[in-house]
């Protein structure tokens, strides 16, 4: 559905020229909602406002709906734009229409009756919630009732692309959640494409299917969300997984005297990983009858990542030394991944006695 | 209050129909220089904006050119450009004297005030709205017709009401083509003919008149900033 | 009266600017004798009679005498006229009509704008039998002063420098002398009827040289007008003019 | 430190009016950093702006250290102003102004010399990690840089309240955790007051110890992070707090067909939760060594708040009925809470079988 | 090229040296009375933006006086205006002719224009800023110092741009009381005496005048829009 090939941008000002985007290529499906996150200032509004030729790129190719962008006349890409609905990180409602005129921009030469505009507008409007400032102006909405409105006024066009650039980040959770199912539905009823760009990997979690990961005007790491919450490569994939999994905190949590304290001799601390069928099993009782040991789960996170159980935990082994070895052989068979933390039997810690992968 | 009248504005009573007539006169050709000019000036301030380097309609050549005759036009002194276009004007409207031929120089000579002013306005309005639209794949002519003159229709509007004070001040020069109003009666009996009462009069009738101008665009300005 | 190592005077005069050549031999002339004639343009005719009483400036030569003693009396100024200079018949012209005898119903007739052509446009109006004026109106009538027009003439009134350009538009129009001379007019040959310099008639639009009362006696301004009336400055006058304006001095 | 009183405020306009604020009570301690949440909407904007006045209230009184701003000469209010920095929602950098210009703007007549300023200036981008953009203009700033030239702006002054209106919401997770502990090592170092509005529960958990939740123009509940999220009563509260912990999650996941069919036959799917150091208890290794009963985790989470675990986990436990309900009754001796989802063995739901509280 | 001169431009050669004088009396009446009209017009503009309902200095009274004493300067004719102020004018400049004569009256219909003009660049500045501003303990008169006048310079420069072309065409009438300059000799000699080629000249020069404080101002706009 969207391709974009060696596209490179690069800003130039009287002080400096600031290369946004550095030849990168992309590919998102017909149907697929793809997400891109990074750091701030990583070039993904650049980027998504090149996919809508907002932004001409400096080189480069942008296919979208099997049509050349970047080839075509003004007329041409008006006619294409229309079909491809954005919204914008600073939401860039008109101050002199109120909510509905807001959202009923796009509908004008639509070919829809007045009634039906109104009636889709209204529509849109219950979607977002906002039914009761139909006639409020910007000026007087909150910031995220123009988000909302925003939303709206992206979807009342059928687009066949939807390109958000934070779309959600005014929101509260609540109305992020029913915004983003509300996305999904579309998505899956009517085969919407949507790039989405977030800072929340909880929004990538819910509904993305891909994933671009974007450094310094890079993509750096690209795939299956499924597989790039598993599997990260990329340092900074890892950094932006962790922060969905809190897993952060685990080192800072580790990091305190009382928590170190709590460790006594012939215990073991471990973090371990598991993705998919492997959370439905009882490994804990297992182990724990199996080889007499306890395992206290201190920390953690096991989440379904569309519909699929992927999680990790830190737990104390207690119960002798040859115990909790054999235990951990026996979690390792079963796919499960050890990590240890920390081993007072041995006076060793994490960096010099790696079991498993660091994720 | 007749008394009154007969004791301070001595020449009030004798001259009061021709002041009526002057206030027609300005009226008329306020009104009517000030449609006109309107109606070409917002076209103008217009082009002056959407022509220019990175905004949706660039084209340099337009722009320099457009730019170019608004000057001519504002660098000329209303008198000369009165003469300057004689032709035209006999052309247009036939004659070149009366209230006609004052309306062709005073259209000429308020429009590019008008183009001026729509560009300053249209100019500020926020990049990010001109955006959106264009992402939902308006066309340039949409995007004039249905953002920029929507969002900057305040500033329009007070655009417009300076605009028509500044001609209430031009049409004073209409006198010249013999073309009456206040301006001119103001100046032929209060300067020429030393008649202080009535030039007092018709300054106040002016004044009462630029009042309502500008409190009029005010009042539309409040009404649409909501 | 030419003393070679006089101090060095300055008068200041105000004109309105029709004469500007021949004031230029003046001051040429003055300078001889070591008086600098400082020529101030007006383009209206009101601020050279005030500049003249507050002390602006020393003289003016703008003005007729009609127009002068209705100023004074006007404002109750403290002036007097010291020469004649020149006087400027007014006239009739027309690019439709060949005599005034054509004139019909309701012919558009353009006349100055201003306070001293326009009464003096009228006057010459009623001289050529086309309207009355109210009896003892005076030398500077206006329009509503007109008491019969039995042609229904249409009186338009325009800026003086606007009439050759709308003649087009008009049936008769009153154009004075020096506006018609800058606009390629000789007043004597090309009009179709002309005020009669020599009649008593003329006698008021005679233009003068002011002063403020206090300065009529000063040596130097009396110099001004000796040189202006001498037999050379005729000649200028002739030359520059050809004919259509006449010394009156 | 920051009182309101009986604070309401109402927004009038042509076609109708709107009570933003509904005679809110508020009390921020010296030194506290206080989180405010609610939907989109519910007057936490309006809140924050009253307490520095830059909202007139309609009715009621405003108290900042000690100052009733709401009785304060003009001169006196800006004096107070002065040290009470506030993060806007739409940042409002001023465009003249490049980033080292906008930040020094609070600095003039502060009493530093130039190079004093400059080196502040430059610490402060420092901190936000925008030395690089110290001569862009604002145009020329991604949005999250916006948002941490608005931040380093508000520290400038060294204020003593911070009023923050969602000061991290267009960052990613990494900027967005270095901001939060830059927050909070000034809170910590200067006993700088920082009120905090968010949707992110997130920053709530992370740095806040106070948190109220605000719906419709009132303050619905309002109390100490730690304990508001142990034991929350309202039910927006729920709904926050269980976007953090992810439960909306489970009921989805367990609507699932696939899952559904994935309990048998004398098993059961409960949801244990435990706060604090009920965590560290090997309660699963106990009770498999003990009733033979296999649990095995399906889903859920266990954090620190504040350096407290707290948690709740979806389990499922197979090994027969009566070691089963033995094993609830040892987790509930032991302050576990358990609440039964779904009960294969007698064929009844949480709906009609209640156990513990539902959180 | 001399015999160009001689035949097309006839008069030019001879009135050479007025033309000259003429600029220059141009040069200097724009020049002074722009600088004491930005003076004057832009604290008043700034008045009436910052008293407005709703501001940062509201206050009804100032601004509705203040407005109107703005739309009594500008509904005035000028020439009237140029009459009416005369003892104003000799008492600040001690003469009402001449070059000086000329500078109070411009001054007074110029300064209300760029009042005008201020005040409709300052209205569009981002109320958001303001209110970062006062959140900063700005005082008012910092905010007009350090927000009002820094976010707006460069409306502010284009509205001054406007100002000082317009204060050219204003200058023309000076010639009323003898200031002169070149809006004077044209209308003078094109106007008055007919010579045609001297107000073509005169007109290309204005032209050039005009167009170089506009690409001056568009300029400045430039470099300070970065
Ligand atoms: N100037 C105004 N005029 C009229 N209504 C207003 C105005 N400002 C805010 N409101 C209304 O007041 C209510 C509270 O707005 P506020 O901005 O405080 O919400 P909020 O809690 O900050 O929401 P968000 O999380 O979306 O920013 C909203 O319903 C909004 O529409
Ligand atoms: N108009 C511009 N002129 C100069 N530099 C710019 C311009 N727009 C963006 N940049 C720079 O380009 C880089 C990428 O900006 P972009 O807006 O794409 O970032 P982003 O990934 O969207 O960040 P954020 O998450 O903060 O919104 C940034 O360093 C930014 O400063
Ligand atoms: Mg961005
Ligand atoms: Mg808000």
């Amino acid at each position: 559905m969207i391709f974009l090939q060696q596209v490179s941008k690069t800003y130039v000002s009287k002080n400096q020229s600031v290369k946004a985007l550095k030849e990168v290529n992309l590919h998102v499906s017909q149907g697929e909602i793809f997400g891109i996150v990074g750091y701030s200032g990583a070039g993904k509004s650049t980027l998504i406002r090149c996919i809508n030729l907002l932004e001409r790129p400096t080189t480069g190719k942008i296919i979208v709906d099997q049509k050349e962008l970047t080839g075509l006349s003004e007329k041409e890409l008006r006619q294409s734009r229309k079909k491809i609905g954005m919204i914008f990180q600073h939401f860039n409602l008109m101050k002199a229409r109120n909510v509905f005129q807001n959202i009923a921009y796009p509908l004008k030469g639509s070919g829809l009756s007045k009634t039906e505009t109104e009636t889709k507008v209204l529509e849109l409007l219950d979607l977002v919630g906002l039914k009761d400032k139909v006639s409020a102006y910007p000026s007087q909405l909150s910031g995220g009732q123009k988000q909302r409105v925003a939303i709206a006024r992206a979807l009342a066009n059928d687009p066949k692309v939807l390109l958000c650039d934070e779309a959600t980040s005014a929101l509260d959770p609540q109305t992020t959640k029913s915004i983003l199912s509300l996305l999904k539905q579309i998505n899956e009823k009517l085969g919407l494409t949507i790039v989405i760009i977030t800072h929340e990997m909880q929004v990538i979690k819910e509904i993305c299917h891909s994933v671009a990961l974007m450094e310094d005007g890079n993509i750096v790491e690209c795939g299956n969300v499924l597989e790039i919450f598993s599997y990260p490569k990329a340092q900074i994939t890892k950094e932006f997984i962790s922060s969905v999994f809190q897993q952060g905190d685990i080192y800072k949590f580790i990091g305190k005297e009382s928590f170190i304290n709590g460790i006594e001799e012939e215990e073991m601390l471990a973090k371990i990983s598991f993705v998919g069928q492997r959370a439905g099993q009882p490994f804990i009782s297992k182990i724990s009858r199996l080889f007499k040991v306890d395992a206290s789960i201190l920390f953690g996170n096991i989440e379904s990542i569309q519909d699929v159980a992927i999680g990790s935990l830190v737990v104390k082994f207690s119960g002798g030394k040859g115990n909790i070895l054999k235990s951990i052989d026996y979690l390792q068979e079963h796919t499960v991944q050890v990590e240890v933390i920390k081993d007072v039997r041995v006076h060793t810690d994490m960096a010099t006695q790696p079991h498993g992968i660091i994720s | 209050m007749l008394e009154f009248i007969q004791t301070w504005l001595p020449n009030l009573m004798e001259l009061y129909p021709d002041l009526l007539k002057a206030l027609y006169e300005t009226l008329i050709m306020v009104f009517m220089a000030g449609i006109v000019s309107t109606l070409l000036g917002i076209p103008i301030g217009i082009a002056l904006v959407v022509t220019r380097p990175g905004h949706i309609l660039e084209n340099q050549i337009v722009y320099q050119i457009v730019g170019k005759i608004i000057n001519v036009f504002r660098s000329i002194p209303f008198i000369i450009l009165l003469a300057a276009i004689i032709p035209i004007t006999r052309f247009i409207v036939g004659t070149t004297i009366g209230i006609k031929g004052a309306l062709v120089p005073l259209v000429f000579g308020a429009t590019p005030f008008v183009a001026r002013q729509i560009e300053s306005v249209l100019l500020d309005i926020d990049s990010g709205v001109i955006e959106a639209a264009e992402a939902m794949g308006s066309s340039p002519f949409e995007i004039i017709y249905r953002v920029l003159l929507v969002e900057g229709r305040a500033g329009i509007i007070y655009a417009l009401t300076i605009s028509m004070v500044s001609l209430i001040g031009f049409s004073a020069m209409a006198g010249t083509v013999g073309g009456g109003g206040l301006g001119d009666f103001a100046i032929r009996y209060g300067y020429q003919y030393f008649k202080t009462d009535i030039m007092i009069v018709t300054i106040i009738i002016l004044l009462v008149l630029v009042n309502f101008v500008q409190g009029l665009g005010e009042f539309i300005v409040k009404r649409i900033n909501h | 009266a030419t003393t070679g190592n006089r101090e060095k005077i300055n008068i200041k005069l105000g004109v309105n600017g029709a004469e500007h050549q021949v004031w230029d031999y003046v001051q040429k002339k003055l300078a001889e004798e070591n008086i600098e004639l400082e020529i101030i343009s007006f383009s209206d005719y009101v601020r050279p009679n005030l500049a003249l009483a507050e002390g602006e400036i020393d003289a003016n030569a703008f003005q007729t005498i009609a127009y002068f003693d209705q100023f004074k009396a006007d404002h109750n100024l403290d002036l007097v006229s010291i020469g004649n200079t020149i006087l400027a018949p007014m006239a009739i012209y027309s690019e439709k009509l060949k005599s005034l005898d054509e004139v019909k119903e309701g012919d558009k007739v353009a006349l100055p704008n201003d306070a001293t052509n326009g009464g003096r446009g009228l006057i010459l109006l009623q001289s050529a039998g086309l309207i009355t004026l109210k009896e003892g109106v005076g030398l500077i009538p206006t329009i509503k002063d007109v008491v019969e027009n039995p042609k229904n003439l249409e009186l338009i009134e325009l800026a003086a420098t606007q009439i050759p350009r709308s003649l087009a538009d008009v049936d008769i129009a009153i154009i004075n002398n020096g506006v018609a001379i800058e606009a390629d007019f000789s007043p004597t040959e090309d009009s179709i009827f002309i005020e009669d310099a020599s009649s008593e008639d003329a006698k008021p639009y005679i233009n003068i040289i002011a002063v403020k009362s206090k300065d009529k006696d000063k040596e130097a301004l009396k110099r001004l007008v000796e040189i202006y009336q001498e037999e050379a400055t005729k000649e200028v006058i002739d030359e520059v003019y050809k004919g259509n304006v006449v010394p009156a001095f």
